[in-house]
Formats: structure tokens, sequence, C-alpha cells
């Protein structure tokens, strides 16, 4: 029953005709958004007093941390998707997402490592958050390699989202064992984890670049994943009529 | 709330010296979306470029 | 199963680079360790078990270099595939003729060199125990990585499940000092001891079923 | 369908990167029956045998197979382990005491080598120490990938007649070969 109901809305016809049908509204809306909150908190917020102007990086590094994890999740889903039901479609988003989260991660790497000269004095701590996150970097880096390196897709899939799932097992133990391990070494400087309190002036326009910058990722991750479809369903006859 | 946080735009830029850090990371930020973007829909493209000339 | 334990090991003993290799590897490590802190000999305890434990991953990793890899292209999978018996519990089998091939001793090495090094007994004969149970959880997890990467090259099944064997480094660390601070110890060994009574058991089951993958 | 059935496969098609091997091959294999499976390099033999073993899994049409005990299976890869000797090769495939090893050890001319390293005998007489595994079978179904390739008159010829002595006794065998052989077995082109 429901993986009937999955197959026929999952299938890459479909997916990719309401991608074309959809896409420009999300990435026009997105962009306004974006652009907006980022002109409003950069140019238009008050300075903080603690950390002075320096702080208006948040509005471009919180977007993407929160976004480096939450692609993974969604790889998770998608590939507990694929090995219960073999629905194809998820396959497919593993690998799309894949790129996309490792640049995710990657500017959140160096928005935030660029953030803690000003702040903290230096521009890399081993502290629990930045650690996990470097972790979280290598192991997209690891996923995209492992995919490329298959010349069959099919077991290139099923491989990639095994390590997907035991990866998403780990990615709260490495969480949790990192913190652990940062309080008996606690270092003397601020850490990102205890946040100031943070004024509604600057709060609204911080959710504002969240949510652009997730519809931005959208528009990606479905860019990437149509460019997937149609690497791999090349041969289907509704390609060709596609095309 | 929509108060201009600075006096002037030469201000706007050096931002008491944290400008360097937060326009270069806003310069980081557009680059590699531009990039991704970019990149994609070029690849896009040539694949259905290739699909049109073996039909 | 007593006998597919002893025909793992017959195969293994034979193969002398496989376990003698990272034995090697470890020893190497080790004695490289205090020509590298110069004339400041006495101050030599202080990040050896640091290099201790990246010693042990690092054997380990080369340990698994080939654990599925021959099998794989003899044809040997395909058979263990087909058989009725189990074949997840054939693969813990071969992980653990590894483990005490090559984790055993390089634990015992470990023991010996800090004890060396230190000159504490009471502090070396409790790293024993935490080689032992860290080696057995890295080798499952390398084994995993090698099972991704069948026939693709070691390297790359190292580089995708490194990330995972952290935490365990982590712990080893803490556990460490809370060894020298003289703090529930044992809490730590428990810790490990149930992270690795979990891995022994979903490990196999997903390398098995990652195998089979290989093999269609 | 009868209780002698073995195997049964409808309409089963498999592809390899959309890549299609073959398509709608439907068969039955009784006991007591062979069946030869033949084709064009590249056509999919092997990998329909792996299909009726059950390691792969056809992306169309269903196969079932009705068969207890495990399958006898040898195919390009002989399973073999060069830097043992011989016998400790035999003791792998926990043949080592079975009550005809000896009889085919020396039908085969294997046993002077028993203490040789595997690695050092020739194609020939690996392929004959791979056989003993087919010899000494006790499975109700063999499969075998390209049996005869590597095997001189006289091997070739006792594996003709084993395998006629085993079909005789009720078991069914499945293999692919180019040349035909004498084994009374209904063919499958693919």
């Amino acid at each position: 029953m429901i993986k009937k109901f999955i197959h026929q809305f999952a299938s890459p016809k479909t997916f990719i005709s309401k991608v074309d049908t959809y896409y420009n509204f999300i990435f026009y809306s997105a962009l306004l958004i974006y652009v907006l909150s980022i002109i409003w908190g950069i140019l238009f917020t008050p300075e903080d007093f603690v950390q002075g102007n320096s702080f208006r990086i948040i509005y471009l590094h919180v977007p993407a941390s929160f976004l480096s994890q939450s692609l993974y999740l969604a790889m998770g889903i998608c590939s507990i998707t694929f090995l219960i039901w073999r629905v194809k479609l998820a396959a497919y988003l593993i690998v799309a997402i894949a790129p996309i989260g490792a640049m995710a991660t990657f500017i959140a790497l160096i928005s935030g490592s660029i953030w803690g000269i000003p702040t903290w004095g230096t521009w890399w701590q081993w502290d629990a958050r930045i650690t996990s996150t470097l972790i979280l970097f290598i192991m997209y880096l690891g996923l995209i390699s492992l995919h490329s390196s298959f010349s069959n897709y099919e077991k290139a899939d099923k491989l990639l989202s095994w390590l997907v799932i035991v990866g998403a097992i780990n990615i709260p133990i490495i969480k949790k064992s990192v913190d652990w391990w940062s309080t008996l070494h606690q270092s003397a400087s601020i850490t990102l984890t205890d946040k100031p309190t943070i004024d509604p002036v600057m709060l609204y326009p911080l959710i504002g670049t969240v949510i652009g910058f997730f519809g931005l990722i959208i528009c990606l991750v479905l860019l990437s994943s149509k460019n997937q479809i149609l690497i791999r369903e090349k041969n289907k006859s509704w390609v060709k009529d596609y095309v | 709330m929509f108060n201009f946080a600075f006096n002037s735009f030469n201000e706007a830029i050096y931002m008491n010296g944290h400008g360097v850090f937060v326009w270069s990371v806003l310069i980081i930020v557009i680059l590699t979306l531009y990039i991704f973007f970019i990149s994609y829909i070029f690849k896009i493209k040539k694949i259905k470029k290739k699909l049109n000339e073996s039909n | 199963m007593i006998n597919l334990i002893r025909l793992e090991f017959l195969k293994l003993r034979k193969k002398t680079r496989s376990w003698l290799g990272p034995i090697i590897v470890f020893l190497l490590i080790m004695i490289a360790y205090p020509l590298t802190v110069e004339f400041l000999q006495e101050k030599l305890e202080i990040g050896f078990f640091s290099v201790l434990w990246i010693a042990i991953l690092i054997s380990m990793m080369l340990a698994t270099e080939d654990i599925f890899t021959e099998d794989f292209n003899d044809g040997f999978l395909e058979l263990m595939v087909i058989q009725n018996s189990s074949f997840s519990l054939g693969v813990s089998i071969k992980v653990f003729a590894y483990w005490f091939l090559i984790g055993v001793p390089v634990s015992f090495l470990g023991f010996i060199f800090s004890y060396g090094t230190t000159g504490n007994f009471s502090l070396s004969i409790s790293i024993f125990p935490l080689a032992l149970i860290s080696s057995y959880i890295f080798l499952n997890l390398f084994a995993l990585g090698n099972s991704l990467s069948l026939n693709k090259g070691s390297v790359l099944g190292a580089i995708v499940t490194m990330p995972l064997a952290l935490p365990v480094l982590i712990v080893l660390g803490k556990s460490l000092t809370a060894l020298q601070l003289d703090i529930n110890f044992l809490s730590f060994i428990l810790l490990l001891l149930g992270s690795l009574s979990i891995i022994i058991v979903i490990i196999p089951l997903i390398v098995s079923y990652i195998i089979k993958a290989h093999l269609e | 369908m009868n209780n002698n059935c073995i195997i049964s496969a409808e309409n089963i098609g498999h592809k390899i990167n959309e890549n299609k091997l073959f398509h709608n091959l439907s068969f039955t294999l009784d006991k007591g029956d062979a069946l030869q499976i033949r084709g064009k390099n590249g056509s999919g033999k092997s990998t329909l045998l792996r299909i009726i073993m059950g390691i792969t899994s056809p992306t169309k049409g269903n196969i079932k197979s009705f068969f207890s005990n495990e399958v006898c299976y040898l195919g390009h890869k002989n399973a073999l382990k060069g830097y043992l000797t011989l016998e400790d090769n035999i003791n792998l495939m926990q043949l080592n005491r079975h009550e005809h090893l000896d009889k085919y050890l020396n039908n085969l001319n294997l046993k002077k080598y028993l203490d040789v390293n595997v690695s050092s005998l020739s194609f020939g007489q690996q392929k004959k120490l791979a056989l003993l595994r087919v010899f000494l079978n006790n499975s109700n179904l063999i499969v075998l990938d390209e049996p005869y390739v590597g095997l001189d008159d006289d091997a070739h010829n006792k594996l003709t007649e084993f395998l006629n002595s085993e079909l005789n006794i009720k078991k069914s065998l499945i293999f692919t070969s180019h040349i035909s052989c004498q084994i009374k077995s209904s063919c499958l082109d693919i």
C-alpha cells in the first residue's frame, strides 16, 4: 500500500515535471527573501556591544550550519526509503544532496573560522561544534568519493545508503563524545554554544536568512537531482520525450 | 527597526575594523552559491544537448 | 562453528604479511616516537598515550587492508553467501580471527611499551584491557570500510570509516585522564564494552548486506 | 506444477546500468534433468547462473527455487588460496574427511602434489582441484560455469562420466559451455 503510493508519486518523471513547474517560483522568492534579509541584517541592525560589527556574520553562518546538518538528515531519510521501498528517486536524491551538503558545511566552516578571528582571536578552536562540523564535512567528502568510485550505479547506491545510515547513527555519537571531551579541556575563550540572548531586532533578519538560504539550497538540490535523473535515466523513453 | 546602522557609506564598509571579515564572508558565500548554481545549470544544459543530438 | 574459526585461523596464519605487517608497523611507530622527542627524554610520557592510541588505530587500519578483498577476488565470498550457514556469523568470525592474531599482540605490546615508558605498572596494566577493547572496535569499523570499498583500494574505505572511529579515540583519551586522576576508570571500560557489544552485533550484519550488494 | 520441479523462472530479465542483458526468459528444471545455457560472450550467462543461485536478483520477473540444501557451485573464480598447500585447500573446502577423497585424488593425479602450494600448480591442475568440490558434493543441484575450460581429455571424460552418473541418481545440473558435450541436456539460448 505505502509502497505503491510512494512509487506512484516518486517516479522521476513526475518529479521532473513538478520541479519544472515550481522551480522558478521557489528560486525567485527564496532569492528575494535571502537578499533582503542579508541587507537588513548586515546594514540595518544595531551593533552588538560584545562582538561589535563582526556579529553580522551570524546572518551568513547560522543558515549554512543549520543546513549542513539538516541535509545529512535528509540523506538519511532518503537512504532508509531507498533500502526499504527500493525507490530509485531516493537514491538519486542521496547522490544529488551529498555535494550540496558538503558545500553548506564548507561555508559554515569557513564563515565560522573567519568569525573566530575578531571574536576569539583565533581562527580555529577544537571546540565541540567545530570539531563535529569538520568531521561532518569529511564524511560528506567520503560519501562523494565512495559513490564516484563505482561504475555500477545500482551497486553504488546501495553501498552509499548503508554508509549514510551508519554515519547518521554516528553523528549524534560524535557530537556527544566531542562535547564530553571538550568539557574536560575547557578553554577560557567564548564558545559558540553559550549564545548571547538574541534581541528580536537581530532575530527577525536571522529567521529571514535561514528561510531564504533554505529555499536556495532546495533549488540547488532540485537542480542537482534533475541533473542526476537525466544522467541515470537517459535511455528511458520519457527522457527522450522530455528533452 | 529599519534604521541604517552606520553614519556613512564608508563606515558601513569599514565597520570599525570588522568590515573586512563580514564582507569577505559575504563574498565567499555568494561566490560558492553562484558557482554551484551556474555549474548545475550548465551541466543540465550539456546533458540535454547531448540527448538531443543522440535522438 | 569451531571448524569455521579453525579454518579462518589457518588462512590468516599462512598469510604472514597480513598479520605480521600491522604488528611491525605498530612496533615501528612506538620506536619512532622517542626518537622524535629529541633530548627531552624525561618528558616522554606526556604525549606517549596519544601516540599509542593512534598507533593502534593505524595498525588496525592496515590489518583490515585485505580482510575481504582476497576472498572477494578468488570467489570465496560467493561460496560463503550461497552456503546455508549465516553469512554475518562468518564475517564476525573473520573479524575475531584478525583481532586474536593482530589486536591481542598489539595490545600486549602496548602494555609493554607503556610500562617501559612510564615505569608505572598499575597504569600500564590498565592500558591492556582498553587496548584490547578498542582494537576490536577499530577492526570492526575498518572491516566495514573495507567491505564498502571492496576491490577499490583500501584507502577509500579507511577514509570513509575513520570518522566513525573518532569517538572511540575521544573516550580512550578521556579514560586515560580518569586513570591518571584515579576516578571511575571502570565506568569507561564498561562504556567501551557496551559499545563493543552493540558493534559486534550490528557491524557484521551491515557488512554482510554490503558484501551481498557487491556480489550482485 | 509437479513435485519434481527444482527451479522455475518466469519471464525474468536483467539489466546493468540500463544495459539489457536478457529478457523474457522462462524455464523450469526438474530433478534429474540437466540444463545447458548457451550464448555469446557478454550475453549474461554467468549473471543468469548467479540469479539462479540467488546471489543476484533479477530486475524483472520472478524465479522460484525448491531445493533444500545448498548449491554446489563452481564459477570462473575457483576459490582456491594460492598461498596454501593443496592439503590445506582441501581442508578449507571442508572435504578432508570425505570417504571418497583418496579415490578422486588418485583419479585426478593430484595425490603427489599434496604439499605443494597451489599457486605453483598449473591452471588445469588448479581447475581439477576446484572440481574436487563438485566430485565430492552432497547437494541436489550442481551449478557449473564453463566447467570444461582448461581440462585435458582425460579429466574431461571423467567429468562427463561423473555428471552423467549424478543425473542418474536424480540430481539436477545447470551448466554453461561453448562446446557441445555428451551430457543429455535441454538447451537454453540467451
